[in-house]
C-alpha cells in the first residue's frame, strides 16, 4: 500500500508551487458541543468517498459543552492513517485557542479562520485564508437561534472549493448525515454553498494542496474500533452483557444494544435472545457476567482502567474458579482518573497479572477495527475453550474514532464452547471431576446447571479435583500448577504475532495495538531517510508464541514501542524470553495521550541508533 | 382455622410429590460450630425443597464468604453451588439467573457479608426483583473473622469484650421495602415452623424473597447483653401472623371464621394463609409494613413473618423481555446472525 | 548463633541411643476450639523459660471450631526457628486424623497418644507412648463439663516427664497463662501434675530426646508479628487507623486498639488521641486512610490479597494524587479466598504494579517480628516522606506465629513528616505549586487545610504544578515523569539489604520475609551436607538498591528463593538490575501454604545444582 | 409572620462578618453547560458560606466523579479540596474529618455517584453521622457520561433515546431517614431562596447534614417526559414549611403567632423558623418525616424543605471520643508514647 517511490516525495513544509495531492492533514479547532461533528465529518466522508485514504481523530475535553475540541483528518494517498505530527491546514473556529492554534503551526501552513479573529496579525509566513462566517451563515439563516449548528458547514464549503474537493461528494455525505432532517439538510447545504461560492469569488489559492479522486478505498467501511467490537460481540453470540458506563469504553454497550434491538430479537417470539443490564458498578458489572458465564451463557462487559481496578477482585475469582467471560478493556490515559479522554496503552502489566496471588490473564492485541472484531469472535471462544476470563485490550484512539477498513468477514468458524462434559463423555471418564487434568492441556470438562449432569460446587476458596473445599497443600500446589499448564497451553490457542522480517535488517521493532500505524509508517521514514531497514513484529496477544524470542534472537537491536512510561509490554517481553536476548531490547514510549504519530517513533530510534535527527 | 396437608418433617422412609426423601436434599455435613443458628436454616432449607418436591437438577446455590455462606454446601448435594466473594453474591446471583430464568436460586448471605461490603449490591439486588431467594443468617457479628460487630447489631448490643454498639443497626427489611423488594419476610432460627412456611412460600413467589433470618452466633455473639443472642431473640420475637402454606399441588379445603384469616395466592398457584395475630395485619398493605418495622423497633422488638409480599410484580427478566428458552441454552442459529444480517451491518458503514 | 560444628550433629531420625539435646520438633495434633491452646503455650513457655531458643507455628483450618488443627513447637540449640519438615514427637489428641497424623511419621519419631486410640497398632517403627486421658482427667476434675478444657494440660505433664522440661517452668507458664482465673489454673495445675505423675510412674522414656536448660533466650520476648505491627504503628504515632477484619491481618488492628486504648489516651483530657475505624470494607478503609492523609495525619489500614485487590483503585489515587498512608498486607495463600489460614508471599507483584495505568508502589519486606515493628515506624516516614501509599508485606506465618524476639528497641529517630510547606519555605521559594519541582529529588512541597498556607486542590484526573485541572499534555508527562524520579528516589531512603558475602561462594542466594529463616538454615545444611558454601542477600524493600545487581554480579548462579508459585519477587528483580545478569537467576519456589522449610530448600538447590540429594 | 436580618444575595461592595467580599468565596470559572442546575447549586454554596462568615481555611470541599462532582472547583476557591474517586467519596471525607474535626467538610456528589456505585459508602456515611454537609446533585441520570439513566430515575420517566426506567427509584431522603441521618432535606436547584437557607441551616448543624437537591441537565435530561426536568420539577415541588435562618451571630427577635411557626435550634445557636405550609409538618418527628416522603411520592410529588432535623445526636467523633486537638496536628510527645510505655510492653512479653 505505500510504494516507497512514492514516500519519499511526502507533503513538504513550507510554501510550495508543486501541488501536493491526497497528502495533508486538517486540523478543525472548535469548541465541544457547538456542533462541528457534523462539518467534520462530511468533510471526512467526502474525501473517503472520492476514493482517497482518511483518517479522523478527536480530541475532545472531559466534560460535556464549552472547551476546546480539536477534529484532526488526515489524508494520505500512500494510505497512512496514524496521526500526522504536523498540521497542514487549520481551521480556527475557537477564538480561546485560535492564536495558540496558529502558533503552533509549520510555516508555510494553511489557516482557514472566522475573519474576526484577525489571525494574520498573530504571524506573517502563513497561508491565510479569512472567512466572514457570521455574515456569510446570517444570508443563508434567517432564524438566529439555528446559526449555531450551521456555522461550521461554512468551512466545508471553503475548503471543498480550496481543495477541490468535488462538492456533490460533499452534498452526498451531508445528505447521508441528516437524511431524516429535513430542514436541517436544507439549511446546512445553503450554508455549504455558501463556503463555497465565497471560496471561489474572494479567496486565491496559494497553497500546494489539492485532492485528486483515488479508487483506494472502494469498497471499504468507516467505522470506531468500538462499534466493531459490538459487531464482533453480537456475532460471537454473546447473550449476557452487563456493564457501567465510562469513557471511551461507553459506546461498546450502547452500540451492542441498539444492534442487539435490531438483530437479536427472536423471530418467532419477538422477545430478545440477550439480557444487557446496566450495573450499579463495574465489580458488580463483572460479578453478572462471571455468573452468566458459570451457567453457560457467552458474558462480557466492557470498562476502561479504573474499572479494570475494580474488578481486580472478581478477576481473580474467574481465573481461581476457572469461569468464562470477555472483558473490554479501552485503555485511557493515566493511573486514577488520570486524563478520560485521551489515548494510552497503559493498563497492559496490571492487567496482565490482576488480582491478588499467582495469576495470569490472556490478552488480545488488536490494531485495527477489523482486528478488534475477530478478535471479539475469537476471545469469546478462548474463554471458553480456557476457562477462564479473557480481555480485549483496546484503546480510545481504536474505541473511539473513525477508521477505514475492509468489511468485516462473516464468521466461518462454529462457535467453540469448550470442554462441556456430555453423557458419553462422563462414561468414557468413568468417573468426572471438575478441576480434574484430563488431557494434559490443564483444561478440565466442567459441566453447567440444568444440563442433567453432575453438580459441583465452585467456590474461591481451596478446593480438590472434585471441587470439594480443601486446605490441604498438595490439592492446592496441584491445582494451581494445572491452571498454569492451562494458560502455557493458551500460547497455541491465542493469534500468533505478525512479522515482517527484512533480508539483513539488524533492527527489530515490537509493536502492538495501535501504535502499529505510527510504526509502520516510521519504518518507511526510516528506511527512506536515513536508510535502516527494520523488521517488524506486531503482537496480537498475550501469552506469547515462542516466536518472539526468535525475532528477538535474529536482531541486534530491537526496540519496542509502546503507549505507556513504564515499558508495560516490554516488562512481559523480558519476562518471557530467554534471559540472554533481553539486553537486546529497548524501549521507545509514548504517554502524553496523544494518539502515537510516526515522527516521534522515527526521532527516537533514530536518536537511539547515535543518528541525530 | 383448621387446615390440612403441610406435611410434618418427613420420617426417613417417606417420600415427596417426585418420589424422592429427604436425604436426597441433604448437604455435606456442616463445619459449622455445634448450635449455630445457621445449622438449624440449612435443615429448614432441606424440608421446604424436599415438602416443595424441587429437582435439584432446578436449583442453584449461592454465597459470599462468611460462616453463614458456608452453609450452601451443607443443603441440597445435588444442586450446582457457588460461593463467591464477600458481598458480591447478588451480582453473580443476578448473572446466572440471566443466563438460565428457569432455575430457582437460593441465596445465603450474612449481616456481614450483606449489611457491611455488601450492601451496595443488596440495594440494586432489591430494586431489580431479580427471581430469587435472599437469605440472610443475621447474627449481629462477623462470625468467621471472630465476632467483631456487623452493622446489623442494635445499638447498645454488647460484644464479649465489652465493646458497645453505638451506631444505628441497618434493618435489611425496613431497607428492602424501601427498594421496592416484592417479598420481605423476618424470622429466627429457633422458630421451626414459621421458617419453613415461609422458605415454601419464597420457593412459591417469583421475584427477590429476601428472607432476614435471626440466627445466633453461639460462640462469638450469645451472651448477656446481646440482642442477637438465643434467649434475647426468642423473648423479643413478636409473629405478625400464624402462617400456613398450601402448595399449588395439593388441593386442600381451608375453613376458616372470615376476617380472621388472610389468604395470598403465589406465582405458583401455592396459596399462604395468615391467620392474623398483631391486630388485623395486612402484609400486602406497604405503608402497614413500614410501620409495623419501626413500631416493633422502636419497642426493641423483632416482628416476624412476612411482612410484606406484592405476587405480581414483574421480575428483571420480565422488564428485561427475554426470550423463554434458557440463554445459556439457546442454539448457535439463534445467537449468531446470519450473513445477510453482517451484510446489512456493512452496507450501513461504506 | 549457629556454630558449624554443632549444627552438623542435627537431630538423627530412628532411635538412638545418645540423647539429642534441645533439638527436636513437637506437633500436637487436636481440633479446633478444644481448648488446646493453653497446653500448647505453656509447653512453648516452659522451654523458652528454660532458655531454649523455640518458635510455635499453629497449623489451623478456616471455621471456628470442629476441624483439626496442627500445634508445631520446635526448639532449636542452634536457634533454628524455622518449620521443621521432620515431626520428632507427635501429640495424638484428634481421632479423626490420628491415624494419618502416625503415618506421616519417620521411622523412630515418638507418639503421645490417648491410650483408647490404640495407634500402636497401626504400624511398629515408632516410639509411642500411650496416655489414659480420660481416667486421669477424670480424677483431677470432677465436674464432667470442664474435662474438656483441662484435658490437654496433661500432655504437657507427660512431656514435662519425658523431655526433662522442669515442671515448675511449667507451672510458671500456666500460672502467667491463668493470672485472672484461679479455678481454671488450679484444675489445669491439677492435670499437669496428674501427666507429669503418670508418665513418671507408668511409662519407660525409650526416646532420645532431652530438654537441658540454656541460657540462649536470655531478655528476649516471645510475640506474634501482628502484635509487632500494632506496637511499631503505635510508637510511628499513628492517629487515624480504618480497617476492615480480614485473616490473617486482623490481629494487626485489634492489637492496635487494644494498646492504644491503654497507652494513647490524652492524659489531660482522658480522650483518645486517635481514631481507629471498622469501615464497611477495605475500599472504605483505604478511602478513609487516604481522606485522613491527604490533611495531615499518620494513617494507615490492614488487610490480605482479596482486600489488596479491593483497594486498588484507591491505591492508584494515592499514587498519582500523592498522598501518603501506610498500608500492612499480611499475605495468605492464593487468588481469590485460596488459603485465607495458609501462609504466602504471593501478593508481591500485583501490590508492587497495583492500579491500573504507570504505577508503583515501595514495599517493606520484614522477616521478624522485631522487623516488623522498625519497619513500621520507618514505613509512616517514608510515606510522608514520598508523599504516597507504602506497603508492609508481611504474611501468616509472620504475623500470626509465634516468634522469639529480642526487645525492640525506642525509636531515636523523631517522626519524619516530610515536605511540608512552611511560611519560610514559601517565602524562599517565592511562588508554590504543589506538584511542583524543587529539589530534583520528584517530591514536591505540600499543604494541609488548617495549616494558614495556601490551598490547592487535590484531584486523581490530569493537573499541572498546580494542582489545577490540565489535559495539556506535556503538564501530564512533566506530571508522572517527576513522580517517576521520586520512585527511583525511594531506592536511596528504604532500608538496603542484609549482604552476607562468603569468600569463594559461587552460588548466591537472595531471599526476603519470612523465607529468611529457612534460607539461613539451609545454608548451614548445603554447607555441612554438601560442601556448597553460598553468599546470601536478604531484600528488605522495594525498590531495591544498586547492590542487587552487584550481587548478582559476583556470583555464578543466584538462587531467589520465594513462597510463590510463579517466582514474583524474581519478575521484580529481573526487570530492575542489568539484563547481562538476568541468566544467572534460578529460582526456589515453595507454594502450598505451609512455612518455608530448610530442608525443601536445600533439596531443591542441590537438584539444581546437579546434586541429587 | 416578620423576620429581618437574613441578608439577600449580597450586592458587590458588601463584605460579611469577617469583612470578606462575596468574591472571596467564589472558585474557578465552571465548565458545566451553561444552564446546568449544578451550576445553581454552586453559586447559592457562595452564598451562604459567605452570609455565614466562614473563613475558607477552616472548609473542605469534597467530591466523588460526575459533573456534580466537578463543581467544587467552582466555589470557594480558597479552600483545600478533593476530587476523589467514583461513588468514594464519603469514606474521604470521614478520614478527613478524623484527622481534622476542627474542619468544616462539605461534599458534593451526583446521583450515579451516590445512587450506584456509591450507595454503600452513602449508607454507612449516614449510620455514622460524620460531620459534613453532603449534597446530592439529582438529575436522574450520569451526566458526564452523556446520559444514561441513573437509580434514583423515576419508574416511568424516559430518556432522549426513549428508553424508559422501569426500575424502582432510590428515594435518598428515604434511604438516609432509615440509616438515621440527623439532617435530611430535599430541594430543587431553581428554588434559591430554599435552598440558601437550607445550607445555611446545614452549616450550622453538626453531624451529617444530607441535602437532595434536584438538579436539572439540561443536555440530557431536561425533554418532555422526563420527571427531572426542570419544567417537571418547578411543577410537582411541594414546599413543607416556609424557611427562615437566624444565625447565631444576629441576635434577632422574631414574632409570630404561636402554632403557625416551629423554631429548631441548631448546633451553632442558629436557629430555623418554619412556618408550616403541608398541614402541621414537624421536621424532628422521625414517623411524619417518613410519611410525608412516601406519599408525596405516591402523588408523583417533591415534598422539599427540611425534611427531618435531630440537632443533638452525636456525630462521629464525639463517639470516638477523641481529643479537641486535630489529630493530624497534635505533637510528637502526644503522639509517640515514651520510653517507659515500650519497657512496660516488653516486659508484659518476657
Ligand atoms: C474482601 C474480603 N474482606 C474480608 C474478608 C474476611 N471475612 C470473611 S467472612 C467476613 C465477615 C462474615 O460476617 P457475616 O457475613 O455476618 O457472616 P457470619 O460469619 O457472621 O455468618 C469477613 C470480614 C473476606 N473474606 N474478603
Ligand atoms: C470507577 C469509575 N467508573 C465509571 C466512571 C465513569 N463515570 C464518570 S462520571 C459517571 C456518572 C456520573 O453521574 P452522576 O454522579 O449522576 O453525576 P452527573 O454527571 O449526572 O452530575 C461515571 C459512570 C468513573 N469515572 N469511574
Ligand atoms: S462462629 Fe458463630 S456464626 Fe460461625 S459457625 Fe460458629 S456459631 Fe456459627
Ligand atoms: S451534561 Fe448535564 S449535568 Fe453535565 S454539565 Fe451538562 S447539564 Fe450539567
Ligand atoms: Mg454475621
Ligand atoms: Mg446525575
Amino acid at each position: 500500500m505505500t510504494p516507497p517511490e512514492l514516500a519519499v516525495q511526502e507533503a513538504p513544509t513550507g510554501p510550495v508551487t508543486t501541488p501536493v495531492v491526497n497528502d495533508f492533514s486538517i486540523q478543525v479547532a472548535t469548541v465541544n458541543g457547538s456542533g462541528s461533528q457534523t462539518a467534520n465529518l462530511v468533510l471526512l466522508r467526502s474525501l473517503f468517498q472520492s476514493g482517497v485514504p482518511v483518517s479522523g481523530k478527536n480530541l475532545f475535553p472531559s466534560n460535556i459543552a464549552g472547551l476546546p475540541t480539536w477534529f484532526t483528518i488526515r489524508a494520505s494517498r500512500h494510505g497512512y492513517v496514524g496521526r500526522k505530527k504536523e498540521i497542514d491546514i487549520l481551521v480556527a473556529m475557537n477564538p480561546e485557542t485560535a492564536r495558540d492554534d496558529v502558533l503552533g503551526l509549520e510555516p508555510g501552513a494553511v489557516a482557514v479562520y472566522d475573519e474576526a479573529l484577525k489571525l494574520d496579525a498573530v504571524r506573517d509566513d502563513l497561508i491565510f485564508y479569512p472567512v466572514p462566517f457570521d455574515k456569510l451563515v446570517a444570508a443563508v439563516c434567517p432564524d438566529a437561534k439555528l446559526r449555531k449548528l450551521v456555522r461550521n458547514m461554512i468551512y466545508d464549503g471553503v475548503l471543498s472549493q480550496l481543495l477541490g474537493i468535488d462538492l456533490s461528494q460533499m452534498e452526498r455525505a451531508l445528505g447521508r448525515q441528516l437524511a431524516k432532517k429535513a430542514k436541517a439538510l436544507s439549511l446546512n447545504q445553503a450554508a455549504l454553498h455558501a463556503g463555497f461560492d465565497f471560496a471561489g469569488t474572494t479567496l486565491r489559492k496559494r497553497d500546494p494542496f489539492v485532492v485528486e479522486p483515488m479508487s483506494a478505498t472502494a469498497g471499504m467501511i468507516l467505522i470506531e474500533g468500538n462499534a466493531a467490537a459490538a459487531i464482533g460481540s453480537m456475532m460471537a453470540g454473546v447473550t449476557v452483557v452487563a456493564w457501567y458506563p465510562i469513557t471511551p469504553s461507553s459506546s461498546v454497550c450502547e452500540t451492542l444494544t441498539t444492534y442487539m434491538r435490531k438483530y437479536r430479537m427472536d423471530k418467532e417470539s419477538g422477545k430478545a435472545t440477550f439480557a444487557i443490564v446496566q450495573a450499579e458498578d463495574e465489580l458488580s458489572a463483572l460479578g453478572m457476567a462471571l455468573g452468566a458465564g458459570w451457567l453457560g451463557a457467552r458474558s462480557m462487559t466492557a470498562t476502561a482502567g479504573p474499572g479494570i481496578s475494580l474488578m481486580s477482585e472478581f478477576t481473580g475469582l474467574g481465573y481461581y474458579a476457572e469461569i468464562p467471560t470477555v472483558i473490554f478493556d479501552v485503555q485511557r490515559v493515566g493511573p486514577s482518573t488520570g486524563l478520560p479522554t485521551r489515548t494510552a496503552q497503559g493498563d497492559i502489566l496490571s492487567t496482565a497479572f490482576l488480582s491478588h496471588g499467582d495469576t495470569r490473564h490472556p490478552m488480545f492485541l488488536p490494531s485495527s477495527p477489523g482486528e478488534v472484531y475477530t478478535m471479539a469472535i475469537e476471545a469469546f471462544d478462548l474463554a471458553e475453550r480456557l476457562q477462564t476470563p479473557v480481555f480485549v485490550m483496546s484503546d480510545l484512539d481504536l474505541g473511539m474514532n473513525l477508521w477505514m477498513s475492509d468489511p468485516f468477514p462473516y464468521p466461518e468458524k462454529p462457535l467453540d464452547r469448550g470442554k462441556r462434559l456430555t453423557p458419553d463423555k462422563l462414561r468414557e471418564l468413568g468417573d468426572w471431576g471438575r478441576y480434574k487434568e484430563v488431557d494434559g492441556d490443564g483444561i478440565p470438562y466442567r459441566t453447567v446447571a440444568g444440563d442433567g449432569l453432575p453438580a459441583y460446587f465452585v467456590r474461591g476458596s481451596g478446593h480438590n479435583e472434585r471441587g470439594q473445599y480443601s486446605e490441604r497443600p498438595a490439592d492446592y500446589v496441584a491445582n494451581v500448577d494445572r491452571i498454569d499448564r492451562k494458560f502455557r497451553h493458551a500460547r497455541t490457542l491465542v493469534p500468533p504475532p505478525v512479522i515482517e522480517r527484512v533480508a539483513g535488517a539488524r533492527v527489530g521493532i515490537i509493536g502492538y495495538g495501535t501504535s502499529h500505524w505510527g510504526i509502520s509508517e516510521s519504518r518507511d521514514q526510516l528506511r527512506h531517510e536515513a536508510g535502516i531497514a527494520t523488521s517488524y513484529l506486531r503482537l496480537r496477544a498475550f501469552p506469547f508464541s515462542p516466536d518472539v524470542g526468535a525475532f528477538i534472537a535474529a536482531h541486534d537491536r530491537v526496540y519496542i514501542v509502546e503507549q505507556n512510561r513504564d515499558g508495560q509490554m516490554g516488562t512481559l517481553v523480558k519476562l518471557d524470553v530467554d534471559a540472554a536476548l533481553t539486553p537486546r531490547l529497548r524501549h521507545v514510549l509514548h504517554y502524553d495521550g496523544l494518539p502515537l504519530d510516526a515522527r516521534t517513533i522515527t526521532d527516537e530510534i533514530l536518536r537511539q541508533e547515535g543518528r541525530q535527527p | 382455622m383448621t387446615t390440612s396437608g403441610t406435611p410434618a418433617p418427613a420420617p426417613a422412609r417417606k417420600v415427596n410429590r417426585i418420589g424422592l426423601e429427604l436425604a436426597a436434599y441433604r448437604g455435606g455435613k456442616s463445619t459449622l460450630c455445634a448450635g449455630c443458628g445457621h445449622n438449624a436454616i440449612s435443615e429448614r432449607i432441606v424440608e421446604a425443597f424436599y415438602e416443595m418436591g424441587v429437582e435439584s437438577q432446578r436449583v442453584i446455590k449461592l454465597s459470599g464468604i462468611g460462616c453463614s455462606s458456608k452453609s450452601p454446601a451443607y443443603f441440597l448435594g445435588q444442586s450446582h453451588g457457588f460461593n463467591s466473594v464477600h458481598g458480591r453474591m447478588p451480582s453473580v446471583a443476578t448473572g446466572a439467573m440471566l443466563a438460565n430464568k428457569g432455575l430457582l436460586a437460593i441465596g445465603v448471605s450474612g449481616d456481614g457479608d450483606t449489611g457491611a461490603i455488601g450492601i451496595g449490591q443488596f440495594v440494586h439486588l432489591m430494586r431489580r426483583n431479580v427471581p430469587m431467594i435472599y437469605i440472610v443468617e443475621n447474627n449481629g457479628c462477623y462470625g468467621l473473622t471472630k465476632g467483631q460487630l456487623s452493622p446489623t447489631a442494635d445499638i447498645g448490643s454488647t460484644l464479649k469484650n465489652g465493646v458497645v454498639s453505638d451506631l444505628p443497626a441497618i434493618d435489611l427489611c425496613a431497607l428492602a421495602l424501601d427498594l421496592g423488594a416484592s417479598f420481605v419476610a423476618r424470622s429466627f432460627s429457633g422458630d421451626k415452623k414459621q421458617m419453613l412456611s415461609l422458605l415454601k412460600a419464597a420457593i412459591a413467589h417469583r421475584g427477590t424473597a429476601m428472607l432476614d433470618i435471626i440466627s445466633p452466633c453461639v460462640t462469638f455473639n450469645d451472651h448477656e447483653g446481646s440482642t442477637k443472642s438465643y434467649s434475647y431473640v426468642k423473648d423479643h420475637e413478636e409473629p405478625l401472623e400464624e402462617i400456613s402454606f398450601v402448595p399449588f399441588f395439593e388441593d386442600i379445603s381451608v375453613d376458616y371464621e372470615p376476617g380472621t384469616v388472610q389468604a395470598v395466592s403465589l406465582h405458583d398457584g401455592s396459596t399462604l394463609f395468615l391467620k392474623k395475630l398483631a391486630g388485623d395485619y395486612d402484609p400486602t398493605n406497604e405503608p402497614m409494613a413500614r410501620r409495623v418495622i419501626y413500631e416493633s423497633a422502636a419497642r426493641g422488638e423483632f416482628a416476624t413473618g412476612l411482612i410484606y409480599v406484592e405476587p405480581n410484580r414483574p421480575d428483571f427478566l420480565a422488564l428485561l423481555n427475554v426470550v423463554d428458552e434458557p440463554l445459556a441454552s439457546l442454539s448457535p442459529e439463534k445467537i449468531r446472525p446470519p450473513r445477510e444480517v453482517l451484510d446489512a451491518i456493512m452496507d450501513e458503514l461504506r
